[in-house]
């Protein structure tokens, strides 16, 4: 009873401010609400007993990343007034399709793990999960998920090293 | 990809580092500064005027109101001219104590210069420990003259008032006690990593730039010019004492610093050069009631605690006010500096740089 | 307050010439010998010398004393005036030069009448940017050249020039208006001036 | 009932009143040392040695005038000092001030929660902290609170890599992320694992004065530069929350040094049979002793050195302190295998 009124408000709040980070005019409000979004989902993280998570989502997304974005909205033209654009490409009808699409997607595979068991352990999996589940997720990123964990590094060392090389060119 | 976007940024004339009411335009990159404009005049009291307008013995008084750190010194180069002009002769006793005041304001003036150039830095307990001992010269100035900050302590000629009893043994005391305080200061500051990386390389400006720019005083001795007024064209008693003129070799921030802070130790080496052979005799020598100078004009330069303190005077020798008055402030031609120092450095290292080359706003204004 | 007792103003300074027995420094003579006839007089006064000079020829003389070995004025301590109003060139621009090598001074003095320009010497001595806007600023003098010709201590919008004689020590007068009603009337014919 | 909700709350009411107190007292305590250093008094009227200076710092700071600039983002603006407060305050909840002590028949355990990854949740909670900055320098629609933003931000992420990255060799050390399962290993170690990872405490140390804007690394206020820095158009009970959270900050940062490298509620010692005597002081009292001997340092620090440059900070955190981490990481790393 008491989770279920802990997932539903969260639930409400997630996309509250999931419609907000859209709708909002001014940008960095936008930014706000995406961090506000971000904390909601890490606290059902938590409520799903996902502390590890939950923090990681809290480090990285709420305090990394979307620190960076703020970084880069304040640093862009504060001045120009969002509405005085009109940007063409949101008129084009492209967007509603691959909204669309998405949308199937996402359901697609809600149906899908709902036909499943929802209990069902992740293979290789330790048959009895660690006390607390940092020593699982490092379990499974090590073994069976080794070669995408490397792949996602080297993707990050990839454009990190692009984005270096693009800083460097502007400079000289 | 993004445009840089340039910031403008008004420094002053309401800012805690600007010493006062000067006002600094600053173009940012970033907080790289592309130009620097100074804009001053808010403290533009029209001294130069007013002056022109009071009797020669007023004006000592006035004077004071322009360097106000280094009342004593303004004093000393208005009377010294005014001197120069009548062709008065000031007895030896006069001299030598106007050497010792214009010395402990030299140190004052340090004492204020180096607080708030720590402070501007960040090591804020400089600033309390070097206001510590300008408390002490300012004690000893209140002795003399019953007065702290505008002392109006010499005349045309002399001096209204012999030094009181046991004044030079406070005197004494107390350069004893600043020697150990400048090696105190040393210690916190000098060898500092964080010190010497925010001074060192920092609004650097070589010798014949420095002079070609009209800088004076300490921050041309930085730039290793040897150039002292107190040594090259000697004055009060000068002549009669042994001291070093330090000089830099890199002429950046730290150069100015370690510059000033032997200028404490020289100070104090000629304080008790001058209290050993303080003569015995008047302190006013002879000065007609009316003071008159006869026609003509001249320029007379003192170093003092800032650069060249220099006095043009016209007097047409009728009237009982000079004809022209107009002083050379050394602030002001060593603020002319500024912009160029602070080219391409960032907006921490302005505010190292206007405690660098250490400007009173009186002074500049007028 | 004493107030000047000055009735008549005088008409220019004494410029006394040097006495007969002292000859004048090396670097004059060199420089008349260099540039003939850019000395319209020399004068010596309790122990400066002083150079009078045409303001046509003002930046011949100034680079020439900054350059030539005798001289070397490198470093030019001051630029300041003086006005004298009954004379027909009413200003004096002063220049205090001193060496920092061979550590002497002189001064160099040129005429200006009202409104009429002086070359400007920041091209040899930069620091004499802000001393000639200082003497624009007060005395009103243009410098021909000057790179950056603005007020520098008087507000930008200032009517007049607070060091002329002519000029009120209390003020161009509104300032002495004590019903702001007629302080107002008086800026406002100002601004539509 | 009483286990799952009742307690917690008095834990979290009682944490949360002893920490806002002791802000407000670390304020007056800055205020006494830096002017015991600067042969001064500091505050000396209201009470005994002014001891209620911060009473009456508070009913000032309260009873002010609460301006909003004219074309601020208002929102945001309230915003920004209540979300550089709450991290702070929330980042106690994970430290342990000792170990199980028995109450009343209860056997209480003196932290608020003993979550398997609190480490991690320091680390989170801090990087939550700089919004409040960030949003101050944006939401005041002023340059000189922009630039400190800016700074503040800039240097925040530059040195949570080090530090995050230091706290990962400690969890090497230790083999746990628990805050109460870190103190417990140094217990098991026999040592205090400053004396394991020296490196690593100096890291998170200089990071800390970092991360907590505090001299000589405090450029986002440096009062000469940037005339208040992101605070400068705050007044009242807001640029409070601001001051609050710097010295809430301080604390989590000297409680996070004490619990990870000076075994938190441990004496000195721990396993010398000889030294069992000390014993007699809780160990709460140990964890506060320490604690309050890091706080000491931060403010001693701010009393002796200059400032950095904003560039040469970030030279430090990149050039020198990063690359020390990693290193340090990989040679615990190493050690922990070979050993």
């Amino acid at each position: 009873m008491l989770e279920a009124i802990v997932f539903y408000t969260l639930a409400v709040f997630t996309l509250g401010f999931g419609v907000l980070v859209i709708t909002a005019r001014n940008t960095v409000h936008s930014v706000l609400f995406l961090v506000a979004n971000f904390l909601c989902v890490a606290v059902l993280y938590v409520a799903l007993a996902a502390e590890f998570l939950a923090v990681i989502q809290v480090l990285v997304y709420a305090g990394g990343i979307v620190v960076l974005y703020l970084f880069v909205v304040m640093l862009v033209n504060l001045k120009a007034i969002p509405e005085a654009r009109v940007d063409p490409r949101r008129r084009s009808r492209l967007g509603f399709v691959l909204a669309a699409a998405l949308l199937a997607e996402v359901s697609a595979i809600l149906v899908y793990a709902g036909s499943r068991s929802p209990m069902a352990p992740a293979p290789g999996a330790p048959a009895t999960p660690a006390p607390g589940n940092t020593e699982t997720v490092g379990w499974l990123l090590y073994t069976d998920y080794l070669v995408p964990f490397e792949v996602a590094s080297v993707l990050l060392l990839v454009a990190m090293i692009g984005a270096i090389l693009l800083a460097r060119k502007q400079e000289a | 990809m993004f445009d840089t976007n340039e910031l403008v940024i008004n420094m002053g004339p309401q800012h805690p580092s600007t010493h006062g009411v000067l006002r600094v335009v600053l173009r940012l990159d970033g907080e790289r500064v592309i130009e620097a404009k100074v804009v001053i005049g808010y403290l533009h009291r029209g001294i130069e005027k007013l002056c022109e307008h009071r009797d020669w013995g007023q004006i000592v008084l006035i004077t004071d109101r322009m360097d106000y750190v280094a009342a004593a010194s303004n004093n000393l180069g208005y009377c010294e001219t005014v001197e120069k002009l009548m062709s008065l002769e000031v007895p030896p006793r006069a001299q030598y104590i106007r050497t010792i005041l214009a010395e402990l304001q030299r140190i004052a003036s340090h004492c204020l210069w180096l607080g708030t150039h720590a402070m501007d830095i960040g090591a804020m307990t400089v600033f309390l420990y070097a206001f510590r001992e300008r408390e002490l010269i300012l004690d000893l100035f209140e002795e003399y003259c019953g007065a702290r900050l505008t002392y109006n302590a010499m005349r045309i000629g002399g001096l209204p008032l012999d030094i009181p009893p046991r004044w030079d043994a406070k005197v004494r005391a107390f350069c004893d006690i600043l020697d150990t305080k400048v090696d105190e200061y040393e210690e916190l500051l000098t060898h500092n990593r964080i010190w010497l990386e925010r001074t060192r390389g920092v609004g650097v400006i070589g010798a014949a730039e420095a002079i070609a720019i009209g800088l004076s005083g300490p921050a041309l001795r930085g730039s290793a010019v040897p150039r002292d007024i107190r040594k090259d064209e000697p004055y009060a008693a000068y002549a009669d004492f042994a001291f070093d003129v330090p000089i830099g070799d890199a002429g950046d921030t730290y150069d100015r610093y370690l510059v000033r802070i032997e200028e404490f130790r020289q100070s104090t080496r000629i304080i008790r050069q001058a209290l050993d052979g303080l003569p015995e005799g008047p302190i006013l020598g002879k000065v007609p009631r009316l003071i008159k100078p006869p026609a003509g004009e001249t320029y007379h330069a003192i170093e003092s605690p800032k650069g060249e303190l220099g006095y043009f005077i016209v007097s047409d020798g009728k009237s009982n006010v000079p004809y022209r008055f107009r002083v050379r402030p050394p602030s002001f031609c060593n603020l002319q500096a500024l912009p160029r120092l602070v080219k391409g450095h960032l907006v921490a290292d302005v505010v190292a740089l206007i405690g660098s080359i250490d400007i009173v706003l009186g002074e500049v204004d007028r | 307050m004493p107030e000047p007792t000055r009735i008549a103003p005088p008409a220019g300074p004494t410029d006394p010439p040097p006495p007969a027995e002292l000859p004048p420094p090396v670097f004059l003579t060199a420089l008349q010998r260099g540039l003939p006839g850019t000395i319209e007089k020399l004068s010596y006064w309790v122990g400066d010398w002083t150079a009078i000079l045409p303001a046509a020829r003002l930046i011949e003389v100034a680079t020439h004393l900054r350059d030539a070995p005798g001289a070397l004025f490198n470093f030019c301590s001051d630029v300041t005036a003086s006005d004298w109003p009954p004379r027909a060139k009413r200003f004096d621009v002063i220049y205090c030069l001193y060496s920092t090598t061979l550590r002497h001074r002189v001064r160099l003095k040129v005429q200006a009448g009202d409104g009429e320009a002086v070359p400007t010497v920041t091209g040899v001595w930069p620091s004499a940017n802000w001393l000639e806007r200082e003497v624009f600023d007060l005395f009103g003098i243009p410098f021909e050249g000057h790179p950056d010709l603005r007020r520098i201590l008087m507000p930008d919008d200032w009517q007049g020039h607070p060091q002329r004689k002519d000029y009120p020590l209390e003020g161009p007068g509104e300032l002495l208006i004590e019903d702001p009603v007629d302080w107002l009337r008086v800026r406002h014919a100002r601004e539509i001036e | 009932m009483v286990e799952t909700y009742l307690v917690p709350l008095l834990k979290i009411a009682v944490l949360l009143n002893a920490v806002l107190v002791a802000v407000t007292y670390m304020v007056l305590l800055e205020r006494k040392v830096i002017a015991w250093v600067q042969v001064r008094l500091g505050p000396m009227r209201v009470g005994p040695y002014g001891v209620l200076q911060p009473i009456a710092d508070a009913l000032k700071l309260m009873l002010k005038e609460d301006i909003t600039p004219a074309r601020a983002d208002r929102f945001v603006f309230t915003l920004a000092p209540i979300v550089s407060m709450v991290p702070a305050l929330i980042a106690f909840a994970v430290i342990p001030f000792d170990d199980e002590v028995t109450l009343f028949g209860y056997k209480l355990s003196l932290v608020v929660a003993d979550v398997n990854v609190g480490l991690l949740y320091v680390v989170a909670t801090t990087s939550i902290s700089v919004y409040g900055i960030i949003l101050a320098g944006y939401a005041s629609n002023s340059k000189f609170p922009l630039l400190a933003g800016l700074r503040a931000s800039a240097q925040l992420i530059s040195y949570e890599v080090a530090v995050t990255m230091m706290l990962v060799s400690i969890v090497v050390t230790a083999g746990t992320l628990s805050m109460v399962g870190i103190v417990k290993a140094q217990l098991d170690a026999h040592l205090w694992f400053v004396f394991i990872q020296p490196v690593a405490f100096v890291i998170l140390f200089i990071g800390g004065l970092a991360e907590t804007n505090r001299a000589p690394f405090d450029l986002p206020e440096a009062e000469q530069e940037l005339t208040g820095g992101f605070h400068t158009e705050y007044s009242g009970m807001r640029f409070a929350l601001f001051f609050l959270a710097e010295y809430a900050n301080m604390i989590v940062v000297s409680a996070v040094a004490t619990t990870l490298f000076f075994g938190g509620w441990l004496r000195p010692f721990p396993n010398v049979a000889p030294l069992a005597f000390l014993d007699l002081v809780p160990g709460w009292i140990w964890f506060l002793m320490k604690t309050f001997v890091f706080l000491y340092i931060f403010i001693w620090i701010r009393a002796t050195l200059p400032r950095y440059r904003y560039d040469q900070l970030m030279r430090l955190g990149w050039k020198v302190l990063i690359p020390l981490a990693i290193a340090n990481l990989v040679v615990s790393g190493i050690l922990k295998v070979l050993l």
